[in-house]
């Protein structure tokens, strides 16, 4: 098929948080939690109810990008969904994107499927296009890491 | 020179290359200047977006910067960048150096720093603050033409940049009502991108007590820069000086008028201060033109027995968010050469011209060539195919006969001169065809993935009539004897690695029988060269090379006037030979140009109303085309496991008329079958669904290396051209053309037995395999 | 393009050069030979404030044997590795490997101790590395310490490697001549899309694959099939497990599908070499 | 900060101080006005800048010239010895080894840093051996070609 079909990054990640679903749905609206467990989270303001002014500085050990971004959280439905859409911009380009996110109730846990649909633009597209996907999930699997261990320590 | 073997037709050496094999030809960016300032630009990341606010404080604070401009700064003191194509209802948007309140495509320009040193301007671009506000980006043009699609320019109201349609021949509605069958097909033909070594540079140097402005630059057309800048600048013609100094490369990246030329040249106009600009191979990638990316959709009627009647073909061309100064018309070239060697009776070409948040396209190397060439040469395997009819058999079949040169065709050209069966025959010799066919046998038997793939071609070059070109066909030479016997040439083509150096200094000591060590050529400086047409389209030579010999020609004429005066004769009794003025029966006595030369200059001795000096120039407008043709056979073996492509057999037999320098004429094949390597088989532009760009970096986009370049057969035949003295046909794009389908139809050829019938460009091992899978599992 | 301005300080020994990483943290960083650094600076991906450079650091670069196992400096080139007599004779994969590894020039500059650090997953002395089951020694403020090729790549551009230690050595086994490192470049950068380590002993294979996944990695499963068994079937068999468990990368050059499918083909080529070798 | 280099270029010395940032390709090119050299890439892949380091060839882009510091640099201006063109430049002028010229001096250092490893390489060793140089015009042929006349025409001279 020409032109080619490249889709923008599309991460489908699904993680177990062990807590219950309202207590998960709970966090994902806590600025703080959410401060911690951002990978590489520098600051996170509330600017209204549902929406984030934030700083990340993301990447490897060296390549680091600093990002000013924005987040909104919308389509609420406790504890079951709800949609997060983001938006971010630093010297090696910007990140763009929503991703859905659905709990569901599991045995002592939560499971946490998130589609995430990702938008990337400047230099990191141009010349890094083979390590985002890669690096989209890492950083998805940081956050639900981290997410599990604010879990299980505040039990 | 007095030795009785011509220097045309021999393989010599180049004159150009001591000083660049010793490092010292100077390139755009090896120019010193005191106090030379240095731009770097910030590009957009945005295939689309509203630029709500720029903040350039932090920028200009930096040490060492001198300034930092956006297109509030300048879109009003330096004019849009032109387009010379003339389309009949063309939309075009206004191409501003930088951006405007938008940007439409990822590398727009939208601000420049100048700074004293270019760490620094790099450091400042890194301070611009720009406030985006993205919008949907049209990506791909075949759905930016369904209504609803987003808009590329929303202002413009629609995507469509124009529609061309030539009906030619004979009935096309009559030929497919006749026809046994229709053939459908649809191919792509990729984005690619050109990449010369060299990335694109600019010095521009202003003069304020003269007013003159010196911009040198890495192009391939000086001239018509001369031409097009004034009106984007301000300044007259004759204040402006062009000078393309050595240039690392052009395969059309470099054939036209670029915002960062214009831009360097306000800059230093506004600054007071020479500014220097230098393109990163990022920029290149994303910022320089790509070629090709065309979608077509092709019928051919065809009777049983093979014979063809009428071809049609509909394509999307996407041209990308701007048009640059060719982009809409190279794809109507592929109108002209849509029938290829074949007789066809009846076309139809309709190509309808796309908007998108994309770099622009225009002419790569072959532009609107390859694509006609890669359809045409598809389409006859696919309908021996459909027939079973023997391809070669199918194109002999429609071949014209060498007696019925010159051809006028449907598309509405006449082919020169041609014998088509001769370059086929001969490749199959080379080839060794029979042999081939039971190595194909033996392969197959033993599981091997083995094809063969032929192609046979004809293209245009020569550009060309002035009637025919949007800027003028015409090309420009002067040839001086000087004083010293010495001769300079001074040439309006701008040659950039193609060696016309040598070649025309070949042509003129031939002509004027002296040492070629004594023959210097000039190129690629305005105030040297006046006029020029420059170098693109195969013109070089046949154009460029026709108006030297015509200026030789003249100087000659006008030395036999000065000789007979000597010899105390006519005109009529003077000959000319070995470089030797001579009056047979008259005197024995001879004159060497060493003596004539002093006399013309010294003018002690002059006959009357003689004008002293040995000089002459000429314009040469040439009164058709050249139709370069040719046979490429390409062997390959496909790996089973992985997909990847060996080219184990390559022969190219190729007709540019005679050869003033077999070396140069081989060299030029070569590089332009490697250009159709990576074409066939792994180059490819690749813009994601948002308009991001993929391919900004040789790490992603592939070149070809010296790894992937199989042995060569080469071979040529000799037809001259009837239309230039020289009987030249001009050969700087036939490899890329001829190849590319001859490496595709092997391919495919090697995975017949598969069941596969048709795969796309480029075919990448991925592509390859993900075919096997489906197609052996279908017949499994 | 041009890389940001930075402190440039070049340590003489490892303890300098750990001193000062501690007193410099994340804002340094360590330039062996550069060539994954410096592209990165220069599209200002990368823009350290201090890049300490260790290529002079005498007593990093050699190539030796003691005791059954080749130690190797961290900054000993490719071309070195490449053109070892000791690591041909007694342990070829490695210098196999490195002759695939960029081009002469990117060899002659390029060192195994900063390609390893790096850890692009599609460098390519991740697989022998694995596969040799080589041994990495760290240096940092609270001394040495040794870790396991298997405990080194954690991630994506991701090792064992602390912020304030600097890689020093890395050892590998001597090896039979049973070893095979089959590649298949991405065309453009000549990274690997799949690149197959294996070293093959009359007890067993191992299998190191690198390019597939986010960080390369021991085909477990191809050992355990394959076990002692060295007819075709069995290596074929055995290949096809060769992306088992791991989730491969996809991108403009291969998609993920298509890299575990090179990951089978190059383990099917690479047993097939190392045991007829 | 600057930091003071003094290393040797084509058998001279030089001397001066830097930014640790200059790139060992613009300090030969705009300190030592040595612009043979050439830059056409920014990832080390393309090789156009490719000189001589201690007689090994390296990407001068991929390098800072504080690296260096030490080192004898030997550039495409230093490679004539006496006058006389060093015979891969004669390779690839008696060959037609270049059209535009722009990759030819990386190209040349690099072929010249392969003959001193392979005195007498196959074409498919030559290709090999300058993968890490692009050329986007000759296609290659007459580049192999080049340094195969040279690997053949190279005399016990003085040549590196």
């Amino acid at each position: 098929m020409w032109p080619p079909r490249v889709r923008k990054v599309k991460l489908t990640v699904s993680h177990s948080v062990p807590a219950d679903r309202q207590r998960v749905f709970d966090a994902l609206g806590d600025p703080a939690i959410l401060r911690r467990c951002i990978p590489g989270c520098e600051s996170l303001t509330a600017t209204a109810p549902d929406a984030y002014e934030a700083t990340l500085k993301i990447g490897v050990p060296g390549i680091k990008g600093v990002y000013a971004g924005i987040a909104a959280i919308s389509d609420k439905h406790p504890p079951e969904s709800l949609t997060l859409s983001f938006e971010g911009k630093g010297g090696p380009g910007f990140v763009r994107g929503s991703a859905a996110i659905v709990l569901s109730p599991g045995e002592a846990a939560t499971r946490v499927g998130c589609e995430a649909d990702v938008q990337v633009g400047g230099l990191i597209a141009a010349v890094g296009s083979r390590l985002i996907e890669a690096t989209a999930r890492k950083l998805a699997g940081d956050f639900f890491n981290q997410l599990s261990k604010e879990m299980s320590a505040t039990t | 020179m007095s030795d009785a073997t011509p220097y045309i037709g021999r393989a010599m050496k180049r004159v150009e290359d001591p000083r660049l094999i010793q490092g010292l030809g100077t390139y755009t960016d090896d120019l010193r200047l005191a106090g030379l300032l240095h731009a770097c630009i910030l590009r957009s990341p945005h295939a689309h977006a509203r630029i709500r606010r720029i903040e350039t404080s932090a920028a200009k604070a930096i040490p060492g910067v001198v300034a930092v401009f956006t297109g509030a700064d300048v879109n009003d003191s330096c004019g849009a960048v032109p387009c010379a194509a003339a389309i009949p209802d063309l939309k075009a948007p206004r191409h501003t150096v930088l951006a405007g309140d938008r940007v439409y495509f990822v590398g727009h320009a939208v601000a420049v720093a100048v700074a004293t040193d270019p760490y620094i301007a790099c450091d400042a671009i890194d301070e611009i603050e720009v406030d985006y506000d993205p919008l949907p980006a049209v990506v791909n043009a075949m759905e930016a033409l369904k209504s609803g699609s987003a808009l590329t320019h929303p202002d413009m109201g629609a995507n469509v940049a124009f529609t061309h349609v030539v009906n030619g021949g004979s009935d096309i509605d009559a030929a497919f009502r006749n026809a046994d069958r229709i053939i459908k097909h649809r191919l792509y033909h990729q984005r690619l991108t050109p990449m010369p070594i060299e990335p694109r540079a600019v010095v521009a140097s202003y003069h304020r007590g003269e007013g003159t402005l010196t911009l040198w630059t890495s192009t391939q057309i000086p001239h018509l820069l001369r031409t097009l800048l004034p009106n984007m600048l301000g300044i007259p013609e004759t204040k402006l000086r062009i000078v393309a100094p050595e240039v690392g490369g052009g395969f059309g990246a470099k054939l036209n008028v670029y915002a960062e030329e214009a831009l360097c040249a306000h800059l230093a106009m506004r600054l007071s201060a020479p500014v220097k600009w230098v393109e990163s191979r990022r920029e290149n990638a994303a910022s320089t033109i790509h070629g090709r990316d065309q979608i077509g959709d092709y019928e051919v009627a065809v009777k049983n027995d093979g014979r063809i009647l009428g071809l049609k073909a509909t394509s999307v061309a996407d041209l990308g968010a701007y048009l640059q100064l060719l982009t809409p018309a190279v794809p109507t070239l592929t109108g002209l050469v849509l029938t290829g060697c074949y007789k066809i009776p009846a076309i139809r070409f309709e190509v309808v011209g796309v908007y998108t948040n994309k770099m622009a396209t225009d002419a790569y190397r072959g532009a609107g060539r390859p694509e006609a060439t890669y359809l045409i040469e598809r389409l006859m395997d696919v309908v021996a195919n459909e027939l079973k009819i023997d391809r070669l058999d199918l194109r002999l079949k429609h071949f014209p006969a060498p007696g019925d040169f010159p051809f006028a065709t449907s598309c509405g050209v006449t082919y020169d001169s041609g014998n088509y069966q001769g370059t086929l025959a001969k490749a199959k010799q080379l080839a060794d065809w029979d042999a081939l066919m039971a190595d194909r046998k033996a392969a197959r038997a033993a599981g091997k993935l083995f094809g063969v793939g032929v192609s046979t071609y004809v293209e245009i070059c020569a550009m060309g009539p002035s009637k025919a070109m949007p800027a003028g066909g015409w090309e420009w030479g002067c040839v001086r004897m000087e004083i010293s016997a010495k001769v300079t040439v001074i040439t309006g083509v701008t040659p950039h690695g193609q060696g016309q150096e040598t070649s025309f200094a070949q042509i003129v000591a031939d002509r004027l029988g002296v040492p070629i060590e004594d023959v210097a050529v000039l190129k690629g400086d305005t105030n040297v060269a006046h006029y020029g047409r420059d170098t693109y389209g195969s013109r070089g030579t046949a154009v460029g090379g026709t108006a030297i010999v015509m200026s030789v020609d003249k100087v000659i004429k006008k030395a036999k006037t000065l000789a007979a005066h000597l010899f105390e004769t006519l005109d009529d009794y003077v000959v000319f030979e070995n470089g030797k003025f001579k009056a047979p029966g008259i005197t024995a006595r001879e004159i060497a140009w060493s003596e004539l030369a002093a006399e013309a200059y010294l003018a002690k001795n002059l006959p009357a109303g003689f004008e002293p000096g040995l000089e002459a120039s000429s314009f040469f407008e040439p009164e058709n085309f050249t139709f370069p043709f040719g046979t490429h056979i390409c062997a390959v073996e496909v790996d089973r496991d992985t997909g990847e492509v060996a080219i184990t057999k390559y022969v190219a037999v190729d007709d540019c008329g005679n050869q003033i320098n077999p070396l140069l004429v081989e060299g030029q094949v070569q590089g332009g079958i490697a250009h159709a390597i990576g074409q066939a088989l792994f180059e490819q532009t690749i813009y994601d669904e948002n308009g991001q760009l993929l391919t900004g970096e040789f790490m992603d986009y592939a070149i070809p290396r010296a790894t992937d370049i199989p042995e060569y057969t080469l071979g040529s035949t000799v037809t001259p051209s009837p239309v230039n003295p020289l009987g030249v046909k001009g050969v700087g794009e036939a490899g890329t053309i001829g190849a590319t389908p001859a490496i595709a139809n092997a391919v495919i050829d090697a995975l017949t037995p598969l069941g596969v019938v048709h795969l796309d460009l480029p075919m990448t091992p991925e592509r390859i395999w993900r075919a096997m899978q489906t197609r052996t599992v279908a017949t499994v | 393009m041009y890389p940001a301005n930075f402190d440039y300080v070049r340590p003489s020994s490892v303890d300098e050069a750990v001193a000062l990483l501690q007193k410099h943290g994340d804002d340094a960083k360590v330039l062996a030979g550069g060539h994954s650094l410096i592209p990165a600076m220069k599209l200002r991906l990368a823009q350290p404030h201090v890049v300490i450079d260790i290529g002079r650091i005498a007593t990093l670069s050699y190539i030796r044997e003691a005791g059954g196992t080749i130690a190797i400096g961290a900054t000993t080139t490719h071309s070195e590795v490449e053109t070892s007599k000791l690591l041909r004779e007694k342990c070829p994969l490695l210098s196999e490997t490195a002759s695939h590894i960029g081009d002469l020039q990117v060899r002659n500059k390029g060192t195994i101790g900063g390609s390893l650090v790096h850890a692009d997953p599609a460098s390519d002395y991740p697989a022998p590395i694995l596969a040799l089951e080589a041994e990495i020694d760290l240096v940092g403020p609270r001394g040495k310490r040794t870790v396991r090729a298997d405990q080194f790549f954690v991630d994506l551009l991701q090792t064992a490697i602390a912020a304030d230690e600097i890689l020093t050595e890395v050892r590998v086994p001597v090896t039979s001549p049973s070893v095979a490192y089959i590649k298949t470049e991405q065309k453009a950068s000549g990274f690997a899309l799949a690149g197959v380590a294996v070293v093959a002993s009359p007890s067993g294979v191992r299998v190191g694959v690198t390019g597939v996944a986010p960080k390369a990695y021991r085909a477990t499963a191809v050992e355990q099939t394959i076990g002692n068994q060295r007819t075709a079937h069995a290596i074929e068999l055995a290949a096809a497990h060769a992306a088992d468990g791991v989730e491969p990368l996809g991108d403009i050059h291969a998609s993920a599908q298509f890299r575990a499918h090179l990951a089978r083909v190059n383990t099917r080529r690479a047993l097939e070499r190392a045991l007829s070798r | 900060m600057t930091i003071p280099v003094r290393l040797r270029v084509n058998n001279a010395p030089r001397q001066h101080d830097i930014e640790p940032r200059v790139l060992l390709v613009h300090y030969l090119r705009d300190v030592c006005g040595l612009t043979g050299t050439h830059v056409g890439c920014e990832t080390g892949i393309c090789g156009a800048c490719t000189v001589l380091v201690d007689g090994k060839a390296v990407k001068s882009c991929t390098v800072f010239a504080v690296q260096a510091d030490g080192s004898e640099i030997t550039t495409i201006e230093g490679l004539a010895a006496n006058g006389v063109m060093h015979p891969v430049q004669q390779g690839f002028w008696e060959c037609h080894g270049l059209q535009c010229g722009y990759c030819t001096p990386g190209m040349i250092m690099a072929a010249v840093h392969l003959l001193t490893k392979q005195k007498a390489p196959t074409r498919g060793q030559i290709a090999s051996g300058l993968r890490g140089n692009l050329c986007r015009c000759t296609g290659y042929t007459h580049i192999i070609d080049a340094v195969s006349y040279a690997a053949s025409h190279a005399t016990e001279a003085a040549h590196v």
